[in-house]
C-alpha cells in the first residue's frame, strides 16, 4: 500500500481528536504534526487520553511541515484565512469547517459572515461519498459536510432520487445533537449542570445547514436542531409529504438502490426486535450511518431518519473516507470500526 | 439452503434446512419478523408484532 | 378548608406515585387508601422511596374504600372494565388513563381496542384546565389528558385560538420524551443498558395522542415520538405553517392572551441567557408547563414547543388540578412545587 | 407566624439559587435582595429557570441592604473578606463557604490559605443541626457545613457516639459527587463532554473536609472523592473497623437512637424492593438525608452510608434549616420537599 | 497467520455479543457458531445492532459445532454443567463465567454454590496474563476473571509485588460498576427509570471477587461495590495501608516495573489537563486498562485505582487476549481498538 | 421607578432608578436583553445577541 504524510491542523479539538484517532490507525498514513496554539509541546495525550500511546506533541500552527494530506480541523473562517499556507504545504487539503461547503460564494454571504477566499471555491469538492463519488477521485481539496446534513442528506437522497419528494416541496427537518457538537471550547451553556438531560431547542430556526440542503439535494428545508443528553450522535427525522401515493415496497425499492452497494450505510426501518429504527449510539464511534423510514398513510407522509456520529460519519470519518478516495486508496481502509452494543449515551 | 421472498423489503432470505411451520425467522435485509407458513415450497408472512407498550 | 378523603388506584405504578407524592402534601386531601395487587400489604416507602415516611400499605383493588375522590393510574382498559365499582366507590373518579379522554365512542374503535363502558363517556370532562375549565366545576368523572398530547395542546392552543392555524391545516409534531413514560412494567427495551443514551424513534407515526389534538383543538397533526435520555419529560415541537404573514409581535399577543392569567403556564420564547426555550428539565417535578414559539420567516414556519413532566403536568398534576377545580378548592392548592436548578436528567 | 427579610449574597450562584428557591416557598421570610456582579439588574429567572416568576432583579453586593438574616453563597474567602460588613447588614449571618466552619484559626492554616478574620470563628456555629442543634439558638453567625463532611458526618455520627468506632480508629471514606459540587463556574473539566459519564478521582487525597470530620466527630478519616454521572448528589460510603464484636442489631440501635426524632434522617439499612441503601437520587432536591449501614463480619468491617443533595441537606437546606433553629421557627418550615420516584440523574 | 474457528455459547447476552464484535474482526478467527435459546434462527444483528452486517444466524446450544477454541459466556452454572459437551467440542474452552475460575473446589463451597465438575479444576488456567502469561501458553480450559476482580487486581499487583502491602494487610476496595454487569436479563432494579443516575451499593459486603483476590495476589479485600450511572465500565478504588513509609517514587517504581512492557496497562497517576487518574470511560469498548495511584502521607495510605471496560479487559477482551496467549499469537492480535474521546458515559 | 416597553413582546419593563445609557437589562416578560439606548424618557433596544457558538 502506498503510504502518505499527514497534518491535522486544530489537532486538540473534538473533531482534530477524531482525525488523529483515524489517521494513527490508517495503515496508509502517517501522522507528522497536530497543531495546537494552547497545547504547544504537550503530548497529544494530555488532551486526547484515548491517544496516550501516540509518541507526538503539539505543534504551532504557524510553522506547517509539508505533507501530502493537511487536515484542517479548525472553527468557521479560519481555513479561508489560511487556506493559501493549507495548500502551499499539502497537495491534498481536506477542511473540516463550513468554509469551502458551499458551491457559491453568494451562499456565504446569505448564510455566513460571507467568504475571503472564494478563488478556492471552484477547486473544492462536498467530501460526502454518497453524493459526490465521482468527483472525489483526484481532488485536492475537499470539504467535509456539516454533521446536521450529513444525517438529514442521507436520509432524504433515496427519496429524492426516487422523486418522492422534489423541488417545491417543504420538508421539515428536527434533528437532535449531542454535546460534542458545540467543539471543545464550550461556554456556560456547555457546562454540565446546565447541560446535562436536556432536550433544548438551540437552533430553532434558521440553520446554516439548510443551505447544504438546498445546494447538494436542491431541496427546502425547515431545520429545528435541539440539543439532547449525548455526547456524541446526530439524528435527523425528516418529515416529507410526497405528491402521490407511496407504498412501503416503492419505499424500500428507494433506499435499496441508494445504498446496496454502500460500504458505510445500513437501512434500518421497522424490523423486530428493540433497535427498529436508525439510532445513533449504535453507530457511535463509527462512520457508518443508519437511515430509514416510516411510512404514515393517514397523513400520506413518510418519516425519513438518519443517524451517525457527528464528530465521525459528520465530520472526520468523512474526510479521511473522502481522502480514502481521492488518493484512490480502497475506501474503508481505516474505517472498520464497529459500533458497542450494550453502550449507555457515548 | 432454500430460499424465499420477504413479503416486507422484497430481499432474498435464507432458510434453514429443517424449517417447521411456525417458526418465526428474522429477514436478514428489513430486520422484519416472518413467520413460516408453509415449509414446501416456504412461504412466509409478517408475524404479528409485539410492540412496546408505552402507556402514556 | 374542606378536607376530601382519596384512594388511588394503581399506587405502586409511577403516576399512581406522583398522585400519592401530591395527595400527601396537599392540605385538602387525606389518603385513605393505595392500590396494588403485586405489593399488597407492603409499604408505600417499600416501591417509592421518597414516601418512605408515609404510614400506609398497599391493599388490593378488588376491596375499594368508600372516599370522596378515586384516582384511577392503571394501564389502558382497567379503569373501563372497573369504572361502575369506581364509581359506587367515590363521588368524584378521577381516571389517568385513556379510557375516557375521548368524546366519541368511535374513536375508540379507531385508535384504541374499542370502548366496553360507553354510557359513562358522556359525563367525563377533559381534565386540563386551560381547555376545558368551565366544564370541570362540580364534574364527578374527569379523563387526564394524554402526556405528549397535553404538552402539544398547550403549545398549539394559542396559534389556534388566534387563528394562525387552522382545520385544514397539517401541523408536524416531534415529541421527545423520558423512560417514564413507559410505566414501571417495563420490558427489555427498558432496561437501563439498552434504553440509555437513545435517541429512538419508537411511535414514528400513528400516535394515539393524535386523537385527543383532533378532538380537542380540530388540529390534523402528523405526529412522531422519540424516546430520549431522560426519565421525566415531555417536550413537543410542533412545526405549523400558518397561510398568511405571522409576527413576532403576533405571536407574543396569542401566546400572553391564551396564558397570562394561567397559575401553571410560563411562556418563554427566546430571551436571553441558557435557558430561552421551553425545556422538560427546568418543570420537572412539577405541575409547570412551559411553552414558546420561534418564528421562521424563510420557511414561512412557526416553530411552537411545549415542555412539561409527563407525569405532572402530563398526568398526576394535571389529575390533581383538575380535582382542584372539580371540588372548588383553590386551583393550586399542593401543586405549588417549584423546579430545580440546576439539575441534571431528572 | 413571624416574618424575617432576608438577603442572598451570591445569588447567581447554584447554592445561592437554591437559597432562593427555599426562601420563596418559606412562609417566615421575605427575600429583598439578591446579589450578583455579573448580572446586576437581570431578572433572577434569567439565571434561575426555575425561577422565572420571581418579581427580583439582582444587585449590587457592594450595596448591601438591611436585613434580618442574611445568607452568603460565595467562594471560600469572600465572607472572611466582607464578614464586617455582613454583620453590618443582619442580625444574623449564615454562611454557606468554608469560611467559618472550622473552629480554630490553626486549621485554617493547615487547610486553607489561612484566615484573615480570626476574631469572628469564635461566634460561629456550626450549621448541621443533627450535631450542634443546642448551640444554633439564638446564634448571630452560622457556618453551613462541607456537603461531603455533612453525609460523613451523619453518617457516621451514631457508630462515633455508641462508641464503635473512637479516636485512634482510622476510617476510609470514599465519596461520590454530582457536577453541581464545582459550582456554576465551571472550566474546561467541567464542559460537558468530558464531565458526561465520569467515575473520576478528582481529589483522591488530602480533602479538605477531613477537617470537619476531625473538628466535630474527633474522627480521622482518609478521604477520596470521586465524580460521577450525577448533578446533584453526595455519597458517602465510609469502611470502619470497629475494635470489638458488633451486631446488627447492636447497628440498628445506635443509629436509631441517634435519629429516630430527627425530622430529616431516614435510616435505610438493606430492606427489600430496589431502594436497600441509602442513594442520592432518593432525597434529591430535599433536605433530607438517608443513612445506614451494612455489616461484613469476616473483614470486622462496618460500611456506613450517607446520602445527601450536595447543595440541600449539604448545604442550602442546612443553611435554611439552621437559621430556622435559630430564629425559633418550627425545624421543617419551608423544607418539607418530597423527593421524587422515579426520577433519573437529577 | 494460522486461522481458528470458533464458536461463542451465550452468543446473545452482553458478553456473548463482545466476543462476537471481537472475533469478527479478528484476522486469525472464523465464528462458526453463535447460540442462543431465546433468538434461534434469528439473526446476530437482530440482538446486536453493531454487528447488522455479519451474516450469521443464532443456533441452538444443545448442537455444538465442532470448532478450534468455544468461548462461552452463560451464566455461573452453565459451563459447569456443560463443560464435558464444550471440551468434546473444542480443544480448547475459553470460560467468561466464574466456574473454573477458582483454583481450589472448596473455595466454590464457600463463595458461590459448590461446583460440580471439580475434575476440570486443575486444568483450569486463570485468563489475565499481566497475572498468569507463562502458564497460559497451550492452556486448554481458560477461565477468565471477574471484572471488578480484574479491576482491583491490576490495580493492587504492583504494590504485593513491591512488598509495599502484604498478607496481613486489609485492603478496602470501593468498586463503582455500570449497569451491563448484570447481563442482558436485567429485572426491575435494572429499568431504566430506577437504574438511571444511581449511586446505589448494590453488593456493600461479601462481595465473591474477594475471593480471586485471595486467590491469586493473596491479598484480603474489604469489598463495596456500588452502581453508579454508565452502562460500561468498572473503575476500583484501592485504600491500602502500606507498613512502612512509602514515597511516589517508589510508586512510580513499583507500577513501571511492573506493567512498562505489558500492551494493555496504562499507569496515569496525577498528571496534567482533565485526565489525571484512571477513568473507566475512557478505555470503552477497548481491552485496555488504566491504572494509577495517590499517596496520603498525612494517612500513611496509598490509593490505587484501576480502570477497564467490565466486559472487554474485565471479559470478553481478557479471553481473546488469553485465546492469543494460548495459540501462539501476537497477544495484540484483534485487540487494537482504541477508546474515544470525547465520550459521554459509554 | 419608570417603565418602558419591551421592544420583543411589548409588556412593560420596570426600570430601576439610576439607569445609565449602555445597560443592558432582561425583559421580565421575554426574557429578551435590552439596551438602554436613552434614559430621559427611558428607551429600550434589543441588545445584539451572544449566541453560544455551536460548531458543527
Ligand atoms: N464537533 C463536531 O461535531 C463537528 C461536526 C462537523 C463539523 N465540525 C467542524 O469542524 C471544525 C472543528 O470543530 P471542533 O468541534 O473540533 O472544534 P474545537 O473542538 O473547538 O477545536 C478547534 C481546534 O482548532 C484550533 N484552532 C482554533 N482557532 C485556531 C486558529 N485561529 N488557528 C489555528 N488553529 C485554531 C484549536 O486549537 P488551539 O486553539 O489550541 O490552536 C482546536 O484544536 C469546525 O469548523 C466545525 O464546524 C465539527
Ligand atoms: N407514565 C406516564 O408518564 C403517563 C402519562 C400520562 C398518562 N399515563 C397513564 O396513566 C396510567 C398509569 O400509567 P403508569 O405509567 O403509572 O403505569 P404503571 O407504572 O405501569 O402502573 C400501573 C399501576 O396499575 C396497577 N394495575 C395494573 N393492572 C391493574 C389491574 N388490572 N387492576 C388494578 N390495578 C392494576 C399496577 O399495580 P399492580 O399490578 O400491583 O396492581 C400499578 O400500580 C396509564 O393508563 C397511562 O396511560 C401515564
Ligand atoms: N455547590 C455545592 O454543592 C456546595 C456545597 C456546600 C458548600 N458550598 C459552598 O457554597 C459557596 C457557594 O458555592 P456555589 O457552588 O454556589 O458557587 P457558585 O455557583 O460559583 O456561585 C458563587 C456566587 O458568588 C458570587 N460571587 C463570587 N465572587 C464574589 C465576590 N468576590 N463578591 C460577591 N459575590 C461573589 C457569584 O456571583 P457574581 O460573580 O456574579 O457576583 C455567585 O453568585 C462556596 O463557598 C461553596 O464552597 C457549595
Ligand atoms: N457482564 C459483564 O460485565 C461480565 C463481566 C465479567 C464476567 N461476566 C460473566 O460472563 C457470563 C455472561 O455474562 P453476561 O453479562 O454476558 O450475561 P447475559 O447477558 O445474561 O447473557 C447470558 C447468555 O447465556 C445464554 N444462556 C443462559 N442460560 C443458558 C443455558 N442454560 N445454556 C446455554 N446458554 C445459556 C443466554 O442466551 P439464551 O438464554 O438465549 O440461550 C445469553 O446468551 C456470566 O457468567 C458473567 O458472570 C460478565
Ligand atoms: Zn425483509
Ligand atoms: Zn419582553
Amino acid at each position: 500500500m502506498s503510504r502518505f504524510t499527514a497534518a491535522v491542523v486544530g489537532g486538540s479539538g473534538f473533531t482534530g481528536g477524531e482525525l488523529l484517532r483515524l489517521l494513527v490507525g490508517h495503515p496508509a498514513f502517517e501522522v507528522v504534526q497536530a497543531t495546537s496554539r494552547e497545547y504547544e509541546n504537550k503530548t497529544v495525550g494530555y488532551v486526547h487520553p484515548n491517544l496516550r500511546g501516540l509518541d507526538l506533541r503539539f505543534s504551532s500552527p504557524e510553522e506547517l511541515e509539508s505533507v501530502d494530506v493537511l487536515f484542517a480541523a479548525t472553527p468557521h473562517g479560519v481555513s479561508m484565512q489560511h487556506i493559501d499556507s493549507f495548500r502551499d504545504a499539502a497537495g491534498l487539503v481536506v477542511d473540516l469547517s463550513a468554509d469551502f461547503r458551499l458551491p457559491e460564494a453568494d451562499a456565504y454571504d446569505e448564510w455566513y459572515d460571507g467568504h475571503t477566499a472564494t478563488e478556492h471555491l471552484a477547486d473544492a469538492e462536498y467530501a460526502l461519498p454518497e453524493l459526490n463519488r465521482e468527483n472525489l477521485a483526484g481532488a485536492d481539496l475537499i470539504a467535509a459536510g456539516g454533521c446536521n446534513a450529513t444525517a438529514t442528506l442521507l436520509a432524504m437522497k433515496p427519496l429524492v432520487d426516487a422523486g418522492f419528494v422534489s423541488d417545491g416541496d417543504r420538508v421539515v427537518v428536527d434533528v437532535k445533537v449531542g454535546s460534542s457538537e458545540g467543539g471543545a471550547g464550550g461556554g456556560k451553556a456547555s457546562s454540565h449542570p446546565e447541560r446535562s438531560g436536556v432536550v433544548r431547542p438551540y437552533a430553532p430556526t434558521g440553520h446554516r445547514h439548510e443551505a447544504e440542503l438546498e445546494a447538494y439535494l436542491g431541496l427546502s428545508t425547515a431545520f429545528t436542531v435541539h440539543a439532547v443528553e449525548m455526547v456524541r450522535g446526530a439524528s435527523a427525522t425528516c418529515h416529507a409529504f410526497p405528491g402521490g401515493p407511496v407504498t412501503k415496497g416503492d419505499l424500500w425499492g428507494a433506499y435499496r438502490e441508494a445504498y446496496e452497494d454502500e460500504p458505510f450505510v445500513d437501512v434500518v426501518a421497522g424490523g423486530g426486535g428493540t433497535y427498529r429504527y436508525p439510532e445513533p449510539k449504535a453507530v457511535a464511534g463509527t462512520n457508518r450511518a443508519e437511515v430509514g423510514f416510516a411510512l404514515d398513510p393517514g397523513n400520506k407522509r413518510v418519516v425519513a431518519f438518519g443517524a451517525i456520529d457527528n464528530m465521525m460519519k459528520g465530520s472526520a470519518g468523512q474526510a479521511v473516507h473522502a481522502a480514502n478516495v481521492a488518493l484512490g486508496l480502497e475506501e474503508t481502509t481505516g474505517l472498520d470500526q464497529l459500533g458497542l452494543h450494550p453502550v449507555g449515551s457515548p | 439452503m432454500t430460499e424465499a421472498e420477504c413479503v416486507e423489503c422484497g430481499a432474498d432470505v435464507t432458510l434453514h434446512d429443517d424449517l417447521e411451520v411456525g417458526e418465526i425467522i428474522d429477514c436478514g435485509t428489513c430486520g422484519a419478523e416472518l413467520e413460516v407458513v408453509d415449509v414446501s415450497p416456504p412461504v412466509l408472512e409478517r408475524a404479528p408484532e409485539l410492540e412496546e407498550d408505552w402507556g402514556e
